[in-house]
C-alpha cells in the first residue's frame, strides 16, 4: 500500500543490479564465441552416419534398410540402395547407401531416426555452427559429410557410444561364433561324409 | 465440394446464448477501427484483433486466428503414431514435455499400455519443472505487456535456463524434448541428474519469493489488474474456459484431481481460487500454483522408485491399436490440453485432434475486453496465456 | 456417474423421440459414445447440461470426423428355395446359403462433443451426431447456444470438414482464410500442387517434382 | 587552483574571446556557449543510452552492449551511424510537411531549454530573471511537436499516442509547476542561478538544499514524477507504449527522423533533471561542505546522472500506468497533494526559524499523502487480496 510495493520492486532490482557484479548466479550470460559452453552428453542436433574403421565408404554401417526415411516425421532423409553388398558392422554382407541425404533445413532434431535404427549407424550430432549462404544444396549433407568415425562417436556420446560398442562386440562374436559353428558343422558333416565314405568303403569291398 | 448457405439465426434458437454484451458507441457513433496484430508487439506472435474502439475504450473485439496455421491435425493423419510425438512438441512451444504426455497417454488408453512407476515419476517431475517455467515466464510477458521493460521476463527466463539445462541434459533437447513414449519414457535419468533436479527445485522458492517481492504488492500492478478483465465462474465453465483461468474465476477445476491421472493422488497438493476472475487473480493462482508445483516436485523427487521406465508390452516403432477411438487429456500449464485419437487399425491415426487449450480460453476475449481500454486488451489478452503454436496448429 | 445405457435412457425419458443410439468402443479406453439425431440434438444437449444428475456443463472437445464412402463386404446367410433333384424326385428345398453382399455405405461428416461436468467432476460422455450425406446436406444444428465453448470449436469444424451449424451465432472461417474454398481436413481433399524445390524429394512430393522437371523441359524444348 | 578549476571554462572562454575585436565580444561568447553547452549535451546523450542499456541490462541480469569498443563505449556511435544510414521512410498518406518537421520543432525547443540551465558557478549561458518560465514555457510547445507527429503520420496508432501524449502532459505540467513554485516562494526569485545561490551555504557539513525540508522533499517527489510523465519516461510512458501502440506517436519515423525523436526525449530528460537539481538538489553546490574543491561543474553533472539513474532505475522496475488511472493519479493526487505543499510552504515561510516549523510542516505533508494514497486506492478498489484454496 501507498508505494511500499513499488519501493519494495525498487530494491530488488537494486539487489539484483549489484547481485550481477558479485554473483554468477544471477549473471548467466554466456558469452558465446569467446566463451564456450560444454553441451551435455544428451545434447543433439543433427544426425550423422558412423563408421568403423578409417575407410569411410568401407566402415559405413549403414545397411540402406531406409527405416529411417520411412519413419523420419519431416521426411528430411533421402536414401538410394546399393545393387551389390558389402560387409557391415557385424561382418554380414548386406547392401549400403548410394546415396543418403540429409536435408538438415528440413530436419527437425527429433531423433527418431536413432530410436528406430537396428544397425546403430545414424547417431545425433552435437554441432551446430552450420550457416551457410546457399539455402537449398548448402544444407543439404551427402553421405560423405555425414560419415563420422567412431572415434568422434566416442568423443561426442562417450557412455552410449560404449554400449553400442559393447552390443555390437557381441554381436559380431555371436556370428563369428555362428559363423565358427557353421564352419566345424560344415566340417563336421564333411567328416562324417568321409568317414561315412571311408566305411562305406569296405563294406562295399566286403560285399 | 457443397455449396453452402449461411442459415440467418434465430432468436429463439439463441435464447439461452452467453453472448458478449453489446456496446453502442457514445457521442456521435463515430468508431475507430484498429487492426492490432498480426504484426504487433505483444500479440504474442501472429495473432489478430480487429478492435472497434469509442475513443480508447473497446466496444468490439473480433479475433482472427490462423496466421500460424500448419494444419497440423492433417499431418498427424499422415504420419505413424510415433512419428507424431515430435510434432506435439511443436504445439505449445513452451510446454513441450505437458504435450508429450497429453498425446502419449491418448496413445496409452487407445492401446491400453501401462506405464512403469518410475516412468510415471519422471513424467510428474517433468511435467511440474514445464508448469513452474510456463507461469513463471507467463508472468513475465505479463509484466511485459503492461510495459515493465522486460525486467521480470528476465528473471523468469534466468530461473528458466536452469529448468532448459535439466531438460537438455535428459532429453537431449531444451524446448522440443520428444522424450515420452507410449507406455513410459525414452531415457532413463541418472542419479546425478536427480540430485541436480533437487538442487535446482530448492533454489526454486527463492526465487518465487523475489519474483513476488518485485511484483505482487507493487500498487501499479494491482491497479492495473485489478478489476479488470473479469471473466464470472458461470461464463467461465459454459465457455469451456480450463487451466488457471478458470480457476481464478473461481472454477474448482485441476483434471489432476479430477481424472487422478499419472500418479497425482499420491501427492499433497492444494488448488489455488480466485474469486473476482480478474487478471490479478490470474496472476495469483499462477503464482500459488508454481509454489504448489515446486511442492509436488519434492515430493515427486523425494519417492522416485527404481525399475523399468518402458512397459515391456510397448513398442514404439510401428504401433497399431485396434480400431476404437480415445480421448486422453490432461492439466497442461495452460488448461486442458485433450488429444482425440480415432484409430482403424492402421499404422497411423484416422482422426488426430487436439484440444488445443488456449485457443479455447480465446472464446471468451471478447467478453472479457468489451468496456475496457486498449491497453486492458492487450493485458487481458496476455493474461490468456496463449501460444500461437497451439492456438493455430 | 451413469452407465450409457442409463444416460441413453434418461435422455429417451425426457427427450421423446431423440434417437439416441449407442457406439460401442472397441479400444481399452471403452469410451462409449451416443449417437443424436441430428433433429432434437438441442434439446439433448439441453437435458445433458441442465440435468441436476448428470449436470454436463462443460464441453471440452468438439471435432469434426470426416467418413468416406466405402463399400462393405458382408456375408449373408439368406434362404433360398432351391429345386434340386433329390433320389431321383425333383423337389422344391429351402437351403441356407452364404452370400457376399456388397453395400455401400453412403459417408457422411461426424461431430464429436466430450462433456464432462465440473459441477459433478465426472466424464467424459461422448456424443455424436452424422449428417446425411458428404455433398449437400452437411447440417447439424448448432450446439453454442448450449456450451459457448464449442462457438470457435464449430466454426474449426466448419472451416476443416464443411460441416454447417445451423444456429451457430458467428459461422466464418477460423484457421483458412476467408477466401479459401475447400475443407482441408476432409479425406478426399485434394493438395494443392504449389511444388516448391525441393533437395530431397519424396514419395508423391518427388512424382510431382519430376512432373515439374518434366514440364520444365518441355517448355524449353518449346522454346 | 581549485578556483581556478573551477571556473576553467569561463577563463577559457575569457581567454578566446580577448583575441576578438570588442564589438563582436558578446557574440563569441554566445556562439562559444551554445557550442559548448550542445557538445556537452550531445556527449551526455551518447553516454547515457550506453549507461542506461548497461544499467537495464544489469539491473536485468544481463551484460548489455559490450561489443562496441571496451565496455561497449562505441555503442552509441553505431546505433548513430545506423540510424544515419537507414532508409527514411514517410508513409505516402502522410502530411509530409508537417511529418517531416515534427522532430525537428521538438528539437530546436528542447535545444532552447538547455540555454538556461547554471551548470555550474558563473556558467549559465543565457542569466534570465524569469529562467524558470521560460523554461516551462518551452516545455509546453514540446506537446505540440508530439502532436504534430502523431497527427501527420496517418497511423492509428500515432493519433492514439499523440492524444495519449497531449493529455498527459497537459495534466502533468500543473504539479509540476506547483511544486517548482515552492522553490520559487523561498527563493523569492525565477532566476536559476539565483535559486541555485539561495542553497548555498551549510549548516555544520549538510548543506542548505530545499529538497531537506518537508515541504522540499514532497516538491522533489512531485517534481520528479510529474517529470517522468513530462518526459514520457517509465512508468508514464503511455504515449509511445510499446505493447499498446507500437511505438506512440513515432510510429511511422524511421532513420534518423526517428534517431532526432530518440535525442530530443534524452536531452529533454536531461534538462528537466537538471532544473529538478538547481530547484532542490542545490544546483552546482557540493553536498558536503569539506567537498568544495570539486569543481561546481562535475558537481552539477554528478547530480544530473544521478537523477538520470533514478530514472532508469525506476524504469526497469515499474509497469506503466493506464490513461485514466495516469489522469487520476495527476489530478486526484499530485495536484491536491502540491497545492497542499504550496501551503506547507507558505507555512514554513512564515513560521520562522525554529524545530515547531518541521514538525508541523513534516506532519501536514505526512499527513495529507496518507489521506490522498488511501482515498485513491479505495477509489480504483486496489487492495492486496487473501486467496483460498479448494479442498
Amino acid at each position: 500500500m501507498l508505494g511500499e510495493g513499488i519501493i519494495k520492486g525498487l530494491l530488488e532490482t537494486a539487489r539484483n543490479f549489484v547481485g550481477s557484479y558479485v554473483s554468477k548466479e544471477r549473471l548467466t550470460t554466456v558469452q558465446y564465441p569467446e566463451e564456450r559452453w560444454e553441451a551435455p552428453e544428451a545434447s543433439r542436433t543433427f544426425p550423422f552416419l558412423v563408421y568403423d574403421g578409417d575407410e569411410w565408404l568401407a566402415g559405413l554401417r549403414c545397411t540402406s534398410c531406409q527405416i529411417c526415411e520411412k519413419e523420419c516425421p519431416p521426411k528430411c532423409i533421402y536414401i538410394e540402395k546399393s545393387a551389390d553388398k558389402k560387409p557391415d558392422a557385424v561382418g554380414k554382407m548386406q547392401f549400403y547407401p548410394t546415396r543418403f541425404d540429409i536435408d538438415i533445413s528440413v530436419c527437425m532434431s527429433c531423433q527418431i531416426c536413432v530410436e528406430v535404427c537396428p544397425f546403430d549407424s545414424i547417431k545425433m550430432d552435437r554441432i551446430f555452427e552450420l550457416s551457410t549462404d546457399d539455402r537449398f544444396e548448402g544444407l543439404i549433407l551427402d553421405r560423405q559429410k555425414l560419415a563420422k568415425s567412431n572415434s568422434y562417436y566416442h568423443q561426442i556420446h562417450p557412455t552410449e557410444a560404449a554400449e553400442v560398442d559393447a552390443a555390437l562386440a557381441s554381436e559380431r562374436a555371436a556370428a563369428a561364433a555362428k559363423a565358427k559353428a557353421a564352419a566345424e558343422a560344415v566340417a563336421a558333416k564333411a567328416a562324417a561324409a568321409k568317414a561315412a565314405a571311408e566305411n562305406a568303403a569296405p563294406a562295399g569291398g566286403g560285399a | 465440394m457443397s455449396s453452402w448457405t449461411l442459415q440467418q439465426s434465430t432468436n429463439e434458437h439463441l435464447a439461452g446464448w452467453n453472448r458478449p454484451q453489446v456496446i453502442k458507441p457514445e457521442g456521435d457513433g463515430e468508431v475507430l477501427e484498429v487492426s492490432m496484430g498480426p504484426h504487433h508487439p505483444s500479440t504474442h506472435g501472429v495473432f489478430r484483433m480487429d478492435v472497434k474502439l469509442d475513443g480508447e475504450k473497446v466496444i468490439g473485439l473480433k479475433p482472427v486466428f490462423g496466421y500460424l496455421h500448419r494444419n497440423h491435425e492433417q499431418l498427424g493423419e499422415k504420419l505413424s503414431y510415433l512419428a507424431i510425438m515430435p510434432y506435439t512438441d511443436r504445439l505449445d512451444y513452451f510446454c513441450s514435455l505437458s504435450n508429450n504426455w497429453g498425446y502419449a497417454m491418448a496413445v496409452e488408453k487407445l492401446a491400453g499400455l501401462e506405464v512403469p512407476e518410475r516412468a510415471d515419476h519422471l513424467r510428474v517431475i517433468l511435467a511440474e519443472l514445464t508448469r513452474f517455467q510456463n507461469h513463471a515466464s507467463w508472468i513475465g510477458f505479463l509484466a511485459q505487456e503492461m510495459g515493465a521493460s522486460g525486467t521480470p521476463l528476465m528473471y523468469a527466463f534466468r530461473e528458466r535456463e536452469k529448468i532448459l539445462d535439466l531438460f537438455e541434459e535428459l532429453t537431449g533437447s531444451r524446448m522440443m524434448c520428444n522424450y515420452m513414449r507410449f507406455g513410459g519414457c525414452r531415457v532413463d535419468p541418472t542419479a546425478e541428474w536427480l540430485s541436480e533436479t533437487r538442487k535446482v527445485v530448492q533454489g526454486l522458492h527463492k526465487f518465487v519469493d523475489e519474483f513476488e517481492n518485485l511484483l505482487t504488492g507493487n500498487e501499479i500492478l494491482m491497479s492495473r489488474t485489478q478489476g479488470v478483465g473479469v471473466l464470472s465462474h458461470d461464463l467461465a465453465v459454459n465457455a469451456s474456459v480450463s487451466g488457471p483461468m478458470a480457476r481464478a474465476s473461481g472454477v474448482n477445476y485441476d483434471i489432476r484431481k479430477v481424472d487422478h491421472y499419472g500418479i497425482y493422488d499420491r501427492f499433497n497438493f492444494r488448488v489455488p481460487l480466485g474469486e473476482h476472475g480478474d487478471i490479478y487473480d490470474r496472476y495469483m493462482v499462477r503464482v500459488l500454483e508454481i509454489r504448489e508445483s515446486l511442492s509436488i516436485l519434492e515430493q515427486a523427487l523425494k519417492s522416485v522408485p527404481g525399475g523399468p521406465i518402458l512397459d515391456p508390452k510397448a513398442k514404439s516403432r510401428g504401433i497399431r491399436p485396434k480400431a476404437g477411438e480415445a480421448y486422453g487429456r490432461i492439466e497442461a500449464p495452460k488448461g486442458e490440453l485433450g488429444f482425440y485419437l480415432i484409430s482403424d487399425g492402421a499404422g497411423s491415426p484416422y482422426r488426430y485432434r487436439i484440444r488445443p487449450p488456449s485457443f479455447i480460453n480465446l472464446t471468451v476475449l471478447e467478453d472479457m475486453c468489451l468496456g475496457h481500454n486498449v491497453a486492458d486488451a492487450i493485458l487481458i489478452l496476455g493474461s490468456v496465456d496463449i501460444v500461437l503454436g497451439e492456438v493455430d496448429r | 456417474m451413469k452407465t450409457i445405457e442409463e444416460i441413453q435412457a434418461a435422455i429417451e425419458a425426457a427427450v421423446p423421440g431423440g434417437e439416441v443410439t449407442i457406439v460401442m468402443n472397441p479400444s481399452p479406453a471403452a469410451q462409449h459414445s451416443l449417437l443424436v439425431g441430428a433433429g432434437k440434438a438441442v434439446a439433448v444437449a439441453k437435458f445433458l447440461r441442465d440435468d441436476a444428475e448428470l449436470a454436463l456443463d462443460f464441453c471440452s472437445n468438439v471435432t469434426g470426423v470426416d467418413w468416406l464412402d466405402r463399400e462393405i463386404a458382408e456375408k449373408v446367410k439368406v434362404t433360398k428355395t432351391v429345386t434340386k433333384t433329390v433320389d431321383g424326385v425333383e423337389q422344391q428345398v429351402e437351403e441356407t446359403v452364404e452370400e457376399t453382399v456388397k453395400r455401400a455405405v453412403p459417408g457422411y461428416l461426424e461431430c464429436v462433443y466430450h462433456l464432462y461436468s465440473v459441477a459433478k467432476k465426472h466424464g467424459p460422455v461422448v456424443i455424436r451426431m452424422r449428417t446425411a450425406n458428404r455433398s449437400d446436406m452437411v447440417e447439424l444444428p448448432s450446439l453454442t447456444p448450449i456450451w459457448r465453448g464449442a462457438e470457435f470449436q464449430e466454426r474449426e469444424v466448419f472451416d476443416l470438414y464443411g460441416i454447417v451449424f445451423t444456429g451457430h451465432p458467428d459461422l466464418r472461417r477460423i484457421l483458412m482464410w476467408d477466401e479459401f474454398k475447400d475443407h482441408p481436413m476432409r479425406k478426399d481433399y485434394v493438395l494443392p500442387d504449389d511444388f516448391e524445390y525441393e533437395p530431397t524429394p519424396h514419395d508423391d512430393v518427388l512424382k510431382r517434382a519430376e512432373a515439374h522437371r518434366a514440364d520444365v523441359a518441355q517448355e524449353g524444348a518449346a522454346q | 587552483m581549485a578556483q581556478n578549476l573551477d571556473q576553467i571554462f569561463v577563463l577559457l572562454t575569457g581567454w578566446m574571446v580577448s583575441y576578438l575585436p570588442e564589438w563582436l565580444r558578446p557574440y563569441g561568447v554566445a556562439v562559444l556557449g551554445v557550442v559548448g553547452v550542445l557538445a556537452v549535451y550531445v556527449t551526455l546523450f551518447a553516454l547515457t543510452t550506453w549507461f542506461e542499456r548497461k544499467g537495464l541490462g544489469r539491473m536485468q541480469n544481463r551484460y548489455g552492449p559490450n561489443r562496441c569498443g571496451p565496455f561497449g563505449l562505441f555503442q552509441p556511435v553505431a546505433d548513430g551511424i545506423k540510424a544515419l544510414t537507414k532508409e527514411d521512410l514517410v508513409p505516402r498518406s502522410a502530411d509530409q510537411v508537417v511529418h517531416f518537421l515534427a522532430p525537428l520543432v521538438l528539437l530546436i525547443v528542447i535545444c532552447m531549454g538547455l540555454a538556461i540551465l547554471p551548470v555550474g558557478r558563473n556558467m549559465v549561458l543565457v542569466d534570465m530573471d524569469a529562467g524558470l518560465l521560460f523554461f516551462f514555457a518551452l516545455g509546453a510547445s514540446t506537446e505540440l511537436s508530439v502532436f504534430m507527429a502523431g497527427w501527420s503520420s496517418r497511423n492509428k496508432f500515432s493519433l492514439l499516442g499523440a492524444m495519449r501524449a497531449i493529455a498527459q502532459m497537459i495534466s502533468y505540467e500543473v504539479p509540476l509547476l506547483l511544486s517548482a513554485i515552492s522553490a520559487v516562494m523561498i527563493a523569492g526569485t525565477l532566476s536559476l542561478p539565483k535559486i541555485v545561490e539561495a542553497q548555498a551555504g551549510f549548516s555544520g557539513i549538510l548543506p542548505h538544499w530545499y529538497v531537506f525540508t518537508p515541504w522540499g522533499f514532497a516538491g522533489a517527489v512531485i517534481f520528479g514524477i510529474a517529470a517522468k510523465a513530462e518526459t514520457n519516461r517509465c512508468p508514464f510512458d503511455l504515449p509511445e507504449g510499446e505493447s499498446e501502440l507500437v511505438a506512440g506517436y513515432f510510429t511511422e519515423y524511421s532513420g534518423f527522423k526517428f534517431a532526432i525523436f530518440f535525442i530530443a526525449e534524452y536531452l529533454g530528460m536531461f534538462s528537466i533533471s537538471s532544473v529538478s537539481v538547481t530547484l532542490f538538489f542545490g544546483g552546482w553546490g557540493a553536498p558536503l561542505s569539506f567537498l568544495t574543491f570539486i569543481p561546481s561543474w562535475i558537481w552539477f553533472f554528478a547530480k544530473v546522472l544521478t537523477i538520470i539513474f533514478v530514472f532508469i532505475w525506476v524504469r526497469a522496475t515499474l509497469p506503466r500506468l493506464r490513461q485514466d488511472q495516469l489522469m487520476n493519479f495527476a489530478w486526484k493526487f499530485l495536484l491536491p497533494l502540491s497545492l497542499i505543499n504550496l501551503g506547507v510552504t507558505a507555512l514554513w515561510r512564515f513560521m520562522g526559524d525554529g524545530w515547531q516549523r518541521w514538525i508541523v510542516c513534516a506532519a501536514i505533508v505526512i499527513v495529507s499523502y496518507i489521506v490522498l494514497g488511501l482515498w485513491g486506492m479505495r477509489r480504483q478498489h486496489v487492495a492486496p487480496r487473501k486467496y483460498s484454496y479448494a479442498d
